[in-house]
C-alpha cells in the first residue's frame, strides 16, 4: 500500500501518522512538503492535524487554497482514498471536498484528552476491520471541532449514511454530556458521498500503539490496508 | 491609485457563536453590565491595494473574500473601499 | 544619554569607559545596559551558580551553553532548560506567556536538538482575586495557544497559588529536546571568513531592552512600565525549527544561536566572544517591520522567531534557498574576522564597536550584603499543640483536597496539547511525567517541584528538599536521575535579608544535588519579583531528567489494583511547617522544615530504583503536598479504587494524616511480591498501612470518603 | 431604548500582526492577486444593549473595552453606536 501524507506549513501531527501508519503496517509512507509534488499513484493520502497556517483567519482555509491540493482533488477523482485528521478535517471542509465546517467547541478553548467515539457502519474503506457500533478511543485536541452543517443538509448527510463516526460514551450511547465540542449529530467523522474521503476530528494516530495505553487506532490503519488489498 | 478596503465579516444568523456567548458570560459575570443582551464576534479586515480604479479594488476584494476570506456557509461580509492615494 | 538611564551604575560604566579607552557612544551605552543587566550576566548570581556542582558521568554540556545536555545512550542526548517569563506574563499574560515558551524551544532548537516536551511552572496570586483569574487565564492560553501551535506537547508542570504572588505571577517554562551527541551545536566554533546570516521574522519595535525591563522591579503603574510588548507567532517558529534542524542535519550551518533577551546583540557578541573572533554586523542588511528603526532599536529588539546563524560562504546560497523553501526570510548581515570586536555599521559609519568579550562576560560581579533576617526565630517557632487538632478529618481532607494548590489541575493541563509527537507516556496528572525515546528505546522522567512555603521558612533546607522531592519523585518512577536545571525565581537582591534567602537556598539545593549526585546541567535567575506592594516567596523551582533504560521498569501512579498492599516507606513523623495543611489553616507557613539526611534520600533513591525495576508494586507516589491523606485520596481517585488503611499513632495524627518532607512514597504492592518488597525495603522505616478495595478510602478512627466525594473535592 | 455597538479592533501601528501576515502571503501564492500589498487581520463586535440614552451606552461600551474586549497594550478601537430601536 502507498501512503502520502502531506505537510502544510504549520501541521504537526505530520511525523505522527508516518510512525504510526509504519509502525503498524510496515508499509512505505512519503512525506509530502506541501509545495512538491504527490509523485507516483498513491493509495491513501493524509491530511494531518496540526495549525496549518497558524489556523489563523479559519482553521484550514489557508491550506484549503495551497497547490497541492489540485493533485488530492485529482486524487480523488479517481477513486483514491483521502484522509484528513483533525485540522486535515478542517482543510477538507474548507476546500469543499466534504460538506459543513468545524466551528469553534461549544466551550471555547483548546481540548485535549482521550475520547470515545462510535463506530456507525463497517461497510466502509476506513472501517471493515472494526464491529458495527464497536467504541474505541481516539483522542481529541482542538478548539474548532464543532460540525456544523444547516440541519437540511444534515438530513440528507444521514440519509445517505455518510457519519461514520460520533462521539459517545464509553458504552456507547450519545448525549450531549458525551459530546465534547457540540457537534451536530454527534459527528466525529464523515465521509463523502463516494466514501472514500473521511474527516475525521480524533487522532487514530494517538492511540496506534499498545505502549500509548491503548492501541485501538490500529485497527483504522489495518481496516484501510485490506480494503486497498482487496480492491 | 492606493486604497484601503475595510471588510467586515459576521457570522451568519442562526449559527451559534460560543465565542460571543462567552465574551457575553464574563462581561455579565463582571458585574455593572446588566444592560448588556448580547455580543457577537466577527472580523475585520483591512487590505490595501493599488489599482487603476474603486471598480477593479471592489471586484479583487470580492474575489479575495470568495476565494479565501469568507465562508459563505457560515458568514457575511460587508466591504468598504476608501482611497487613500 | 547618561549611563544611569542606561541602567549602568557608576562601577560599569567606569569599566566600559577605561575598556574602550574613549566616552560609550549612545549606542553604545544602551547595548552595554542591556547587556549588564542582571536577566543577560546574571552579575548578582554568578558567585552563587558556582555553587552548584555541573559535572557527572551523563554530562554532555554543562551550563554555558544556551541549554545543558544529558546523555541519554545510544548516541543520543537530551537537551534541556527552564527558563522565566514573569514579567512581562505580569502585564501581558497572554503574550508573555506564549513568547516565554517559544523562547525556551529555540534555546533547545540551538543545540541543534528537537524540541520534543515542554513543562511548565507557574506561581499564581490569592486565587479568590478577580486579577488572579484574569493573569491565570491569559497565561495559561498563552502557553496552550502557543505550544499546542508549535507541536510540542506539554506533558507536564505545576501550579501554585499564594497571595505573595499577587501581581506578580511566575511563568517557568521548561522544554526538552533530543540531539544526537555527535551532532551538538556549538556556539564557540565561529571562524574567520564565515558569514553571520539572520532566520525568521522582520526585526520590530517589540520587546525593546526587554532584559532590562526584567531586570527591574515592576512599576506601580504597569501600563507605563510597559515596553512594546513582544507578540508570539507559533506558526512563523514551527516553520523556523524545521528550517533549522533541516539546516543543521544538512550540514549548511556552523552555529546557530536563538535570539532572546538584547537579540541581536546578544546572540552575536555571545558568539563572538565564545568562539574568540570578532563579528562585524551591518545594520541595513536586516529586514525590518518598520523602515524608521533606529540602531539601538535594530540591536536590541526582542522581536521573537528569529535565530542567527553562522555559515560559510560557500553554503550562504544554499541556505538562502531551503529557508525560502520553508517560506522563511533570510539575510546575511555580517562577516566573522579576526580579532575580539563587536562591531556594527548603520549608513556605512560604525554605531558600535566594543570588545567582544567585554559584552557577555565583563561585567563586574556585585556582591549584595547578606544578612540572616532577625525573625527566624519567631518563624521557627511552632509546636504543633499551637494548631488545634481537627474535629472533622473528612472535612479536613476534603478542605485539602480542594484547596487550590492540591485540587486538580484538568482545566489547565486539558487545554494543552499533551500528545503531539506520541511520546507521551505520561502526562499531567500524576507525579512523574514519562516520555519514550523512539531513537534508543529509552523512557526519560521528568520532575518539576517547587516549595516556596518550606523556603521562605528556612530557605536552605527548603533548598535541600526541593531538590531531593524531584529526584524521589524520579526514583519512584524507577529512572536514575540524569541532571536538572534550575529556575531562581526570588525579589530584589538588594535588600540584605533577601540576598541571605536567595544565598541560602541555592547551597541547600548545590548540597543536595551534590549529595545525590545530580548536577545542574542549566538555568536561570529572575530577580526583581517585587512590587512596592508585595513580594514573591522565593521560589527556586527544578526540573529533574531520568532515565529508565527499560520500559518494562517504569512504575506510575493512580494503578491500585484490588488487594494490594499498601506500604508507606519512609518515616511516619514527617512535619507540619510549610505543609498545606498548615497553610490552609493558620494562613501562613510556621516551624521550622525537617532537616533532611542525605544518607536518608539516597537509600530511599536506591531502594525506590529497585522496587520499580523489580516490578514489585503496582503504583507508587512519592509524598509531597498535603502528605499521606492527599496522596491516599489521589491514588484512590485515580485508581477508581478504594482503600481500608489503619494507621499506626506514635504521634499527632493531623502530623502523620497531613504532616511534609523527607524521603516518603506510598506504594500498592500485589500479595505474592510483598515478600520481596519488604526484602528491599529492609533497613528502611516502613509501615505496612492497609488494603485496597470498595469505592471508598476508609482511614479507621479517622475518616472515610466514597471515591465520588473525592472527585468531587479534587474538581475532576 | 435599544442599542446595537460595533466595535471594530485593530492591532497598533508596529505591533506584529502574524495572522495578516500569513494571509497576505497565502492571497499571493493564490496568484491574480499582485495588487494586494497588505492585509490585516482585525476583530469586530457586536453588542446589543438597552439603556435610556446614546451617552450612557457608549460609556458603557468603552468600560466593556477597557475591562475585558481591547488589550490597549497592543490594540486600537473604534466605536460606533446605532440605534436600534
Ligand atoms: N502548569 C501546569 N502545566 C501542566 N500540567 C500541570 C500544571 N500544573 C499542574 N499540572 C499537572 O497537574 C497535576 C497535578 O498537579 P500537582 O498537584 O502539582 O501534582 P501531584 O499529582 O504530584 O499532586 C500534575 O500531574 C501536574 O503535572
Ligand atoms: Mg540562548
Amino acid at each position: 500500500m502507498k501512503v502520502a501524507v502531506i505537510t502544510f506549513p504549520g501541521s504537526n501531527c505530520d511525523d505522527d501518522v508516518v510512525h504510526a501508519v509504519t509502525a503498524v503496517l510496515e508499509c512505505d509512507v512519503a512525506k509530502i512538503w506541501h509545495l512538491d509534488s504527490l509523485g507516483e499513484r498513491k493509495d491513501l493520502i493524509v491530511l494531518p492535524g496540526g495549525f496549518s497556517y497558524g489556523d489563523y483567519l479559519r482553521s484550514g482555509a489557508m491550506a484549503a487554497r495551497s497547490p497541492i491540493m489540485k493533485e488530492v482533488r485529482e486524487h480523488v477523482r479517481k477513486g483514491g482514498l483521502l484522509l484528513g485528521i483533525c485540522n486535515g478535517f478542517q482543510v477538507l471542509t474548507e476546500a469543499g471536498l466534504l460538506p459543513g465546517v468545524l466551528l469553534a467547541n461549544r466551550r471555547p478553548g483548546f481540548i485535549c484528552r482521550p475520547c470515545t467515539i462510535r463506530v456507525e457502519r463497517t461497510d466502509t474503506p476506513f472501517t471493515g476491520a472494526f464491529t458495527e457500533g464497536q467504541v474505541v478511543n481516539f483522542p481529541i485536541a482542538h478548539s474548532e471541532g464543532r460540525y456544523y452543517l444547516p440541519s437540511s443538509d444534515l438530513d440528507v448527510i444521514e440519509s445517505e449514511g455518510r457519519v461514520l463516526f460520533r462521539y459517545c460514551s464509553f458504552s456507547g450511547t450519545t448525549g450531549d454530556e458525551f459530546n465534547p465540542n457540540g457537534a451536530a449529530h454527534h459527528i466525529a467523522g464523515l465521509l463523502s458521498k463516494e466514501r472514500n474521503i473521511l474527516g475525521l476530528m480524533p487522532h487514530p494516530e494517538r492511540t496506534s500503539e499498545a505502549i500509548l495505553g491503548c492501541d485501538d487506532g490500529a485497527l483504522f490503519w489495518k481496516s484501510i490496508r485490506s480494503w486497498v488489498e482487496r480492491r | 491609485m492606493e486604497y484601503l478596503v475595510k471588510i467586515t465579516i459576521t457570522l451568519k444568523q442562526g449559527v451559534l457563536d460560543t465565542q460571543g456567548k462567552a465574551v457575553t458570560a464574563s462581561l455579565h459575570g463582571m458585574g455593572g453590565y446588566e444592560a448588556l443582551q448580547e455580543v457577537r464576534v466577527g472580523r475585520f479586515l483591512e487590505l490595501r491595494l493599488s489599482a487603476k480604479d474603486r471598480g477593479t479594488v471592489l471586484t479583487l476584494a470580492e474575489g479575495m473574500c470568495d476565494d479565501l476570506l469568507v465562508n459563505d456557509l457560515i458568514e457575511e461580509r460587508s466591504i468598504e473601499v476608501v482611497e487613500i492615494r | 544619554m547618561d549611563y544611569v538611564k542606561a541602567g549602568l551604575r557608576r562601577e560599569e560604566y567606569e569599566k566600559i569607559r577605561s575598556a574602550l579607552e574613549r566616552e560609550p557612544s549612545d549606542c553604545e551605552l544602551r547595548v552595554m545596559g542591556v547587556m549588564w543587566s542582571e536577566h543577560c550576566c546574571y552579575k548578582s548570581t554568578k558567585p552563587l551558580l558556582r555553587l552548584f556542582p555541573t559535572e557527572g558521568d551523563a554530562v554532555a554540556q554543562g551550563p554555558g551553553e544556551n541549554a545543558g545536555v544529558v546523555d541519554i545512550g545510544g548516541g543520543w542526548g537530551a537537551a534541556f532548560k527552564v527558563e522565566s517569563h514573569n514579567h512581562p506574563s505580569a502585564v501581558a499574560p497572554y503574550q508573555g506567556a506564549a513568547t516565554g515558551v517559544g523562547g525556551i524551544i529555540r534555546d533547545i532548537l540551538a543545540m541543534g536538538a528537537r524540541p520534543v516536551a515542554s513543562m511548565d511552572g507557574l506561581c499564581f496570586g490569592a486565587p479568590e482575586e478577580a486579577k488572579t483569574k484574569r493573569l491565570a487565564q491569559g497565561i495559561v492560553a498563552g502557553i496552550g495557544g502557543y505550544g499546542n501551535a508549535v507541536g510540542v506537547a506539554t506533558v507536564g508542570g505545576k501550579t501554585l497559588y499564594d497571595e505573595a504572588y499577587n501581581g506578580n505571577p511566575l511563568v517557568n517554562a521548561f522544554s526538552l529536546g533530543l540531539v544526537r551527541l555527535d551532532a551538538m551545536a556549538s556556539s564557540a566554533v565561529a571562524r574567520p571568513g564565515q558569514k553571520v546570516l539572520l532566520l525568521g521574522s522582520a526585526t520590530g519595535r517589540d520587546g525593546i531592552a526587554g532584559a532590562a525591563f526584567a531586570s527591574a522591579e515592576l512599576g506601580d503603574d504597569e501600563k507605563a512600565s510597559r515596553p512594546q510588548i513582544q507578540i508570539g507567532d507559533p506558526f512563523e517558529e514551527k516553520l523556523l525549527i524545521e528550517a533549522c534542524l533541516d539546516l543543521h542535519e544538512a550540514g549548511l550551518i556552523v552555529s546557530m544561536q536563538d535570539m532572546g533577551a538584547a537579540g541581536i546583540t546578544s546572540s552575536s557578541s555571545e558568539i563572538a566572544a565564545k568562539s574568540g573572533v570578532a563579528i562585524e554586523l551591518d545594520l541595513d542588511a536586516v529586514p525590518l517591520r518598520e523602515a524608521d528603526m533606529e540602531a539601538w532599536e535594530i540591536l536590541l529588539s526582542e522581536s521573537q522567531e528569529r535565530m542567527l546563524l553562522i555559515v560559510l560562504p560557500e553554503k550562504v546560497e544554499e541556505v538562502l534557498r531551503r529557508a525560502a523553501r520553508w517560506g522563511l526570510g533570510c539575510a546575511v548581515i555580517g562577516d566573522v574576522v579576526e580579532g575580539d570586536r563587536w562591531v556594527t555599521r548603520k549608513n556605512g559609519t560604525v554605531v558600535a564597536s566594543l570588545p567582544a568579550s567585554l559584552i557577555g562576560e565583563g561585567c563586574p560581579e556585585i556582591h549584595w550584603p547578606s544578612k540572616e533576617p532577625g525573625d527566624l526565630e519567631r518563624r521557627w517557632s511552632f509546636e504543633p499543640e499551637d494548631m488545634e487538632m481537627p474535629r472533622d478529618w473528612a472535612a479536613e481532607t476534603k478542605r485539602l483536597l480542594a484547596s487550590p494548590n492540591l485540587a486538580g489541575k484538568s482545566w489547565i493541563h486539558e487545554s494543552y496539547d499533551t500528545m503531539v509527537r506520541l511520546g507521551t507516556i505520561a502526562g499531567p496528572g500524576g507525579p512523574v511525567s514519562v516520555i519514550r525515546v523512539r531513537e534508543n528505546g529509552h523512557l526519560l522522567s521528568l520532575a518539576m517541584e517547587t516549595d516556596p512555603w518550606k523556603t521562605a521558612l528556612d530557605p536552605y533546607r527548603g533548598g535541600t528538599e526541593t531538590v531531593a522531592r524531584a529526584l524521589r519523585t524520579l526514583a519512584v518512577s524507577g529512572a536514575r536521575p540524569l541532571g536538572l536545571t534550575d529556575c531562581l525565581n526570588y525579589p530584589s537582591p538588594e535588600k540584605p535579608e533577601q540576598f541571605w534567602e536567595l544565598e541560602q537556598s541555592v547551597r541547600g539545593m548545590a548540597d543536595s544535588c551534590r549529595a545525590l549526585a545530580c548536577p545542574v546541567v542549566s538555568g536561570n535567575v529572575s530577580l526583581y519579583n517585587e512590587t512596592s506592594r508585595n513580594r514573591i516567596l522565593p521560589t527556586p523551582l527544578v526540573v529533574a531528567v531520568g532515565l529508565i533504560d527499560d520500559p518494562s521498569g517504569l512504575l506510575l501512579s493512580g494503578r491500585w489494583q484490588k488487594g494490594d498492599r499498601l506500604f508507606l516507606t519512609g518515616t511516619v513523623a514527617a512535619s507540619l511547617a510549610g505543609s498545606q495543611y498548615q497553610i490552609l489553616r493558620l494562613g501562613q507557613g510556621r516551624g521550622r522544615p525537617l532537616d533532611l539526611s542525605f544518607e536518608a534520600e539516597r537509600e530511599f533513591i536506591e531502594k525506590a530504583l529497585a522496587t520499580a525495576r523489580a516490578g514489585l508494586a503496582h503504583s507508587g507516589r512519592p509524598l509531597a503536598g498535603g502528605g499521606l491523606a492527599v496522596a491516599l485520596a489521589k491514588e484512590a481517585a485515580r485508581s477508581n479504587l478504594g482503600a481500608i488503611v489503619s494507621l499506626p499513632l506514635p504521634t499527632r495524627a493531623d502530623i502523620l494524616l497531613y504532616g511534609e518532607g523527607g524521603p516518603r512514597a506510598l506504594y500498592s504492592v500485589p500479595l505474592e511480591r510483598v515478600e520481596a518488597f519488604l526484602e528491599i525495603w529492609n533497613g528502611f522505616p516502613l509501615t505496612e498501612i492497609g488494603v485496597t478495595g470498595g469505592i471508598a478510602l476508609h482511614v479507621q478512627g479517622h475518616f472515610s470518603l466514597s471515591l465520588g466525594e473525592i472527585d468531587r473535592a479534587l474538581g475532576r
